[in-house]
């Protein structure tokens, strides 16, 4: 009983505390006081999980690598003291990068210079408006809710772009085009791999998404969308055009370290650099958190019986693992050229989304079948993708396989 | 794989027109050479890579080797019978003459086919500052392209023929030849910490004049 | 091979360029990569010419790192030499110096005992290991991972490396071989840890291959890639695992066979399409075939002193004459060209660097092909700044 | 043996200490706010130090040894080694700069951001190093870009890398922001870019920058023949 | 299928994140400077000299000022001025000394020649690597004193060498001792017999190993 009261209470507790300033205002600034703090309270919590996004990522690569990672910054005014195990690192990076010299090459474009950082982070920020972050945490509750994240989204490539065409460099400039061609030929499947959501759930309110999959079968089976094979199919389509639409590794081609120096970010520096750092990584989490409510039942527990543990706890979990996950992708993989990441998007992500938008479309047809027709549904919406994948695979790697050799003996 | 004497006999029978002459290498190693004129040397390679029996396909190594002029004293020993009718006597008669050098570009040819080699072959060029032309052999084996480029920026001998000759390390702007044996490098000395031999005669040149008065520190036991 | 479609065939003409204005494709970008560049291997430039992201011209510029080693090698003793070959290919000091005494041995006639030739195949084989694994990673590297495969490789390394230090003292710069033998006589500890390595190495070449070999975009990057023709690689000199990477069985350890290689059992793997992901698997089944030969000689590793008691270390004036000794190092063909005069020092020293006369078909290979390739085939060619430049 | 004179030079490695606490001292001097300020700004700066990711030679391998898992520079917080100059913090002239390569160390300088730092890794980056009479090799790296730390060894271990950055970090730990001994790089009349050396006939033009090296004063020595 | 080769990579990093936290050999970092690694026997740095005594470094250097290594040093880093008088060394035989012994570490390239071509066992190569200076001149350029370092600290870094040089050096100077002896009673001999006074002008000691 007490046990639910708190969690009760937990549930509502940030709602609750934000009520409590808001009263505490004069009532002509309320609204605004309601809606600064819900900005303050959006930038906070993820500014410091992007804040620590680099260091995990940083110590989980060493970890990939046999290595330790970041471990050594301790704090600033206490030199021998604890090292805190590195805790400290994203705030040493933090203050030498506003301390740092900013420079602006002479042929550059002065104004886009200037305005693209500031751009893609206002871009990456502004999806967090409509994710449910919790039972109640909702900042902005729209209808379309979907539509403005994917359109708020794609604006940040365009920054990108500005980024590369005003830096006036020949590397910025090829990495400029590779992210538009990037963001154009994905654009599409990562829209097309969340149709299928849209046609299941009949809404495009990320928040009715979540109450979607909020059921257990036996109580500790989740309904979440992942769990079927639409969901699936979807889900990692998704996750693809995630990573590519996020510039992440194996499709990080305009940053592409090894060709093009640095792409459109080479003639960046100091806080500039730092601001385009940060809205990789809110344009990361935002997606993950895309893909948690959209697949992976939002802020719901996997059990019944985890319930009592606060709907927004379970959010952070969940993105955070996603994030993992992404940090893990890119510690293994290799990167893609640039005619092969497009053939992937129109030959192959394209064709999987429109079949698995029909897949969906024939789950819903046959929500009624039970029993041993369940077992039929399934088999046959696991052979509808699952085909098509090993057809469109095959045509992809036509020609491309390991290889035996032969030996001279002499 | 036939003597180098057999080749050579076989070169100046199908290239009658051309010198090929039998370099002998009198170290340990025995790696003799052919030393080729210039007039006739990518004929006279082109034919050592197609000939069947040699099919030397492949140029393992091109370099250049500088043979500054030398100043050669010749003893003349003349026996002059004495006119008084007594022992003949030798009469030492010294001469110096300069033995003009050349720039000399060598290559070590292998058969990748027939798995033999290596054949050396030589270049002579005339002399080393005005006539210091060779034919290039990059159209016969493509390997000598860098080799050949290098040669000419430190050695300087120009190859003919040569598709695209540019200085290969040092920048276009450079005037010299740095491999030559008379190269004298810039003079970017400055006090050297521990210098001797050559490096100290040039480091000097930079040394503070030391006072007149004797430094305090400056006696060593 | 005949020879006959060899003088058919033309090295002067070059590479088409499209190099008029095309009012359809519009202008051409020049990008100069490098000297400082993260996928140029050190200070080597490329000018290169895209057409959108296609390579139409590419132009290499060396020189960067000309540290004018053959000079220096003149104006210093034949065994004052031997440190600066370290420097050559820095990554594989042992073979540069076991090419450089080769080279001096041949020169002045002096013999090296049977303990000594084991240990240089010993100590040549396990820098193949370290310049093979690197190289990998290295590659991959150019092809985007996160340095995650390159950091297992120097995981590795360090390992053999640790084994260098222990013998020679120094991790890279080993400055071990001398005229007429090896330097140090390694301890039976040694040895055995040695083998140990060495048994255990093909663990994380399989581990390493699980990784990446057969994977998707490894095929996909590397297959089909900077295709290089068997015989116009034979008449630019290419030597080494790109040569074997089109097919051509040309391993100066069995043609020349020089030091003890003769006794060994051991096979030479070959290519079939030439294109990066040949070069990329002759090095991995090189290192599976080295691993053989090392297992084959701590085995027969015989005793004896490993220097010969004949040889002098100071006042080492070879006969006059002249000498190459060639072989086969893990970039292809080393060869080191000596004059001596008789005197102390060498009237002519010459290298000649595998690594600069493999880049001579750089241009062919990467014509046709996006930055992002010409970037993957310099990788695979295998290059080291310090031998390019000298 | 008493009666030579005594060597002029300090004791072998003066290693660069912690902060002292007369160097404390002189800290609160300047102030409790400023000092503290002071602090987290070093602090900000010595745990965050990207180097450039440009290996000239044989130290670059062993710089890139460094950041691999037995050493590991990533501990400091160094492992992201930026290949735009634009983001770097540290260039560590990790081999022999020929003079082909100058103008392009100095313009890699030129373009990095204040402040920045270099360590000169390895014989060759110090004094040319064994390739010292080379006519294509620079002798020391400090003929055209200021020096902070000197790391000798052909190669220096990548232990004695991280001891090098270490000692960076130290440096930059008791750097002032104000004041007569400020930092480099807060004293606008410094320098921080420049002139690059053009390619001559012969060498270099000019072959060194005087604002930048001061040549060693000659030891006394008799000078042997 | 499509994607095999990535899961069987994604599988491969996996075990080694996992590993990192239980296997030393997928955890390989050494933390420098609290934990060291142990330096081989065989690792050199940039040479030192020895002394017999360490509470006497400059009067019992085993250099005898002979230039091999100054001549022999591939990259010209040693600078040796001969002293003008000389000094009994440990056998008791008088020899010079260097008055100036410079060794420059930033030109050093570590290639041990020295120590090899060195032929009173006078010059042996350190260990010590942390050297970073923040002067080049200063800091680099080590003379004699900063060079010499006692026979007790190479016995530290290089034992097995060390036994050997030991065992080599007490050899010779016992052969010496003998020699003199034998010189010396030759001489009291040829004193007592007072004859030929010419046997007494070769002196006895200088037998040595010389360059």
């Amino acid at each position: 009983m007490i046990i639910a009261a708190i969690d009760s209470y937990l549930e509502v507790a940030p709602l609750a505390w934000r009520d409590a300033v808001v009263q505490w205002c004069p009532e002509p600034t309320q609204w605004l006081v309601h809606h600064l703090i819900t900005i303050v309270a959006i930038l906070a919590v993820f500014g410091t999980l992007f804040a620590f996004t680099p260091l995990a990522e940083r110590k989980l690569l060493g970890r990939l690598q046999n290595r330790l990672g970041p471990n050594r910054s301790g704090l600033p005014w206490w030199q021998n003291g604890p090292k805190l195990w590195g805790l400290t690192q994203p705030f040493a990076d933090a203050v030498k990068a506003l301390t740092k010299e900013d420079i602006v090459p002479a042929a550059a474009d002065k104004l886009l210079h200037f305005l693209a950082p500031v751009l893609i982070v206002a871009f990456s920020l502004l999806t967090f408006a409509v994710l449910p972050f919790g039972r109640h945490l909702v900042p902005v509750g729209l209808d379309a809710a979907l539509l403005y994240f994917f359109a708020a989204g794609s604006a940040t490539e365009l920054a990108i772009f500005m980024a590369g065409w005003a830096s006036r460099n020949k590397y910025s400039l090829l990495a400029a085009m590779r992210a538009l061609a990037q963001v154009i030929s994905y654009e599409l499947p990562l829209i097309l791999s969340v149709v299928p959501i849209v046609l299941i759930a009949g809404t495009l309110s990320l928040q009715d998404i979540v109450l979607a999959q909020g059921f257990w079968t036996f109580g500790f089976l989740p309904h979440w969308f992942v769990f079927t094979p639409w969901g699936f199919a979807g889900f990692l389509l998704f996750l693809v055009s995630a990573l590519a639409e996020s510039n992440r590794s194996p499709f990080d081609l305009p940053e592409a370290e090894s060709e093009l120096i640095a792409g459109h970010l080479t003639e960046y520096s100091g806080f500039k650099y730092a601001l385009f750092f940060m809205a990789e990584y809110f344009g990361l989490t935002a997606l993950s958190g895309l893909g948690v409510t959209l697949f992976l039942g939002g802020w719901q527990a996997p059990c019944a019986f985890l319930q009592f543990i606060p709907s927004w706890l379970w959010f952070m979990g969940k993105v955070i693992g996603m994030l993992l996950l992404f940090i893990w992708i890119r510690g293994t993989l290799l990167r893609l050229r640039i005619d092969q990441l497009t053939r992937l998007a129109w030959q192959f992500m394209v064709p999987l989304t429109l079949i698995n938008l029909g897949n969906a479309a024939f789950w819903s047809l046959t929500a009624g079948w039970t029993g041993p027709l369940q077992l039929v549904r399934w088999g046959v919406s696991l052979a509808i993708i699952v085909i098509p994948f090993v057809l469109l695979g095959r045509r992809l790697s036509a020609g491309r396989h390991p290889r035996t050799y032969r030996y001279a003996a002499s | 794989m036939e003597s180098l004497e057999q080749i050579r006999d076989r070169l100046l029978a199908r290239f009658p027109g051309a010198t090929v002459t039998l370099v002998t290498n009198p170290g340990v190693a025995a790696e003799h050479s052919l030393l080729l004129d210039a007039a006739h040397g990518a004929e006279l390679a082109l034919f050592l890579r197609d000939d069947p029996a040699l099919q030397l396909d492949y140029c393992s190594n091109a370099t250049g080797v500088d043979w500054p002029d030398k100043e050669i004293t010749d003893v003349k020993k003349t026996t002059v019978p004495d006119p008084a009718g007594g022992a003949p006597k030798v009469v030492e008669e010294k001469t110096k003459h300069v033995e003009p050098g050349c720039l000399e570009a060598v290559y070590h040819l292998y058969s990748m086919a027939l798995r033999h080699g290596p054949v050396v072959i030589r270049l002579r060029t005339a002399n080393r500052s005005d006539q210091v032309k060779l034919p290039s052999l990059t159209p016969v084996w493509r390997s000598c392209d860098f080799q050949e480029r290098e040669i000419y920026d430190l050695y300087g001998i120009v190859f003919e023929g040569h598709r695209d000759l540019r200085r290969l390390l040092m920048w276009e702007e450079f005037k010299d030849h740095p491999m030559r044996k008379d190269y004298v490098d810039p003079d970017d000395y400055e006090w050297e910490p521990t210098p001797h031999a050559a490096v100290l005669e040039r480091a000097k040149a930079h040394y503070p004049v030391p006072p007149a008065a004797t430094p305090p520190e400056a006696p060593k036991p | 091979m005949s020879v006959s479609d060899l003088s058919s065939f033309t090295p002067s003409s070059g590479p088409t360029v499209r190099a008029v204005k095309d009012p359809f494709h519009g202008d051409l970008l020049e990008v100069s990569m490098g000297p400082q560049h993260p996928s140029t291997h050190g200070v080597f430039r490329m000018v290169v010419t895209l057409d959108g992201e296609v390579v139409v011209k590419l132009k290499p510029v060396f020189g960067y790192l000309h540290r004018n080693h053959e000079k220096i090698a003149e104006n210093t003793t034949y065994l004052g030499s031997m440190p600066y070959t370290d420097r050559l290919d820095y990554l594989c000091s042992m073979t540069t110096n076991w090419a450089y005494a080769l080279a001096v041995e041949k020169l002045a006639g002096q013999a090296v005992p049977d303990r000594a030739q084991y240990l240089r195949v010993i100590l040549a084989e396990m820098t193949r290991l370290v310049n093979h694994s690197c190289l990998v990673g290295f590659l991959f590297n150019d092809l985007g991972t996160s340095f995650t495969p390159l950091l297992y490789a120097f995981r590795e390394r360090e390992k053999i490396l640790d084994l260098f230090e222990a013998l020679s003292g120094s991790r890279m710069m080993c400055n071990f071989q001398r005229f007429g033998g090896c330097r140090v006589d390694p301890t039976p500890e040694w040895l055995a840890a040695a083998s140990r390595l060495v048994d255990n190495y093909p663990r994380f070449l399989d581990e390493y291959e699980t990784m990446l070999t057969a994977n998707e975009i490894m095929l996909a990057r590397t297959q089909g890639i900077g295709i290089l023709d068997a015989k116009l690689a034979v008449n630019a000199g290419i030597t080494g695992p790109c040569l074997r990477a089109s097919g051509y069985n040309y391993d100066l350890r069995k043609v020349d066979g020089y030091g003890f290689y003769p006794r060994f059992d051991f096979k030479v793997p070959l290519g079939a399409h030439g294109d990066t992901y040949d070069r990329y698997m002759m090095r991995i089944l090189e290192m599976r075939e080295s691993v053989k030969i090392l297992q084959q000689a701590f085995r027969d590793l015989p005793g004896g002193p490993v220097m010969d008691p004949k040889a002098k270390i100071r006042g080492f004036r070879p006969k006059a004459g002249e000498a190459y000794g060639r072989i086969e190092s893990p970039k292809g063909e080393l060869g080191f060209y000596l004059i001596s005069d008789g005197t102390p020092n060498p009237y002519r020293y010459r290298v000649r660097p595998p690594s600069l006369i493999n880049l001579t078909l750089l241009e062919e290979m990467c014509l046709g092909h996006t930055i992002a390739d010409s970037v993957v085939i310099l990788g695979s060619v295998d290059i080291v700044l310090g031998e390019v430049d000298r | 043996m008493s009666e030579l004179p005594s060597t002029p030079l300090p004791a072998p490695f003066p290693a660069a200490g912690n902060i002292t606490d007369a160097d404390r001292e002189e800290l609160r001097r300047h102030g409790i706010l400023m000092t503290s300020l002071e602090e987290l700004y070093n602090w900000g700066r010595s745990n965050s130090i990207w180097p450039l990711q440009f290996g000239l030679a044989c130290c670059a391998i062993e710089m890139i040894a460094a950041a691999t898992a037995r050493f590991d520079i990533a501990r400091f917080g160094a492992e992201i080694f930026r290949p735009s100059p634009r983001q770097a913090d540290l260039m560590i002239v990790s081999g022999t700069v020929t003079k082909k390569m100058a103008p392009q160390v100095v313009r890699l300088w030129n373009q990095m951001p204040e402040p920045k730092y270099c360590i000169a890794m390895g014989a060759c980056a110090i004094s040319g190093g064994p390739f010292k009479q080379g006519y294509n090799v620079l002798k020391g790296v400090d003929r055209f870009i200021p020096v902070d730390i000197y790391i000798p060894g052909c190669p220096p271990r990548p232990e004695a890398l991280l001891h090098g950055l270490m000692e960076l970090q130290k440096q930059i730990k008791r750097e002032h922001l104000t004041g007569a001994d400020a930092a480099r790089h807060t004293r606008p009349e410094v320098p921080s870019e420049f002139p690059i050396p053009a390619y001559g006939a012969h060498d270099l033009e000019p072959t060194m920058n005087p604002a930048v090296w001061k040549p060693a004063p000659p030891l006394p020595r008799s000078g042997k023949a | 299928m499509l994607g095999s080769g990535i899961i069987n990579g994604l599988i491969v990093t996996a075990k080694n994140f996992v590993g990192s936290y239980h296997d030393p050999k997928r955890m390989v970092t050494v933390q420098y400077p609290e934990e060291r690694a142990k330096l081989p026997e065989n690792y050199r740095n940039f040479p030192f000299l020895i002394t017999e005594n360490a509470t006497d470094p400059m009067g019992t250097l085993r250099c005898v000022a002979c230039q091999i290594c100054e001549k022999e040093c591939p990259p010209q880093c040693i600078y040796i001025e001969k002293s003008k008088d000389k000094k009994p060394d440990a056998t008791g035989k008088p020899q010079l000394y260097p008055a100036v012994f410079a060794i420059d570490t930033s030109v050093c390239m570590s290639c041990q020649i020295c120590v090899e071509v060195c032929p009173f066992d006078a010059i042996k190569m350190d260990q010590v690597f942390e050297v970073a200076a923040t002067d080049r001149f200063t800091g680099l350029l080590l003379d004699r004193e900063q060079l010499a370092k006692p026979n007790s600290y190479f016995h530290e870094i290089h034992p097995t060498d060390a036994a050997e040089v030991d065992t080599r050096l007490a050899t010779e100077r016992q052969a010496a001792e003998e020699k003199a002896k034998a010189a010396a009673a030759a001489k009291a001999a040829a004193a007592a017999k007072a004859a030929a006074p010419k046997a007494a002008v070769k002196p006895a000691a200088e037998g040595g190993p010389t360059a």
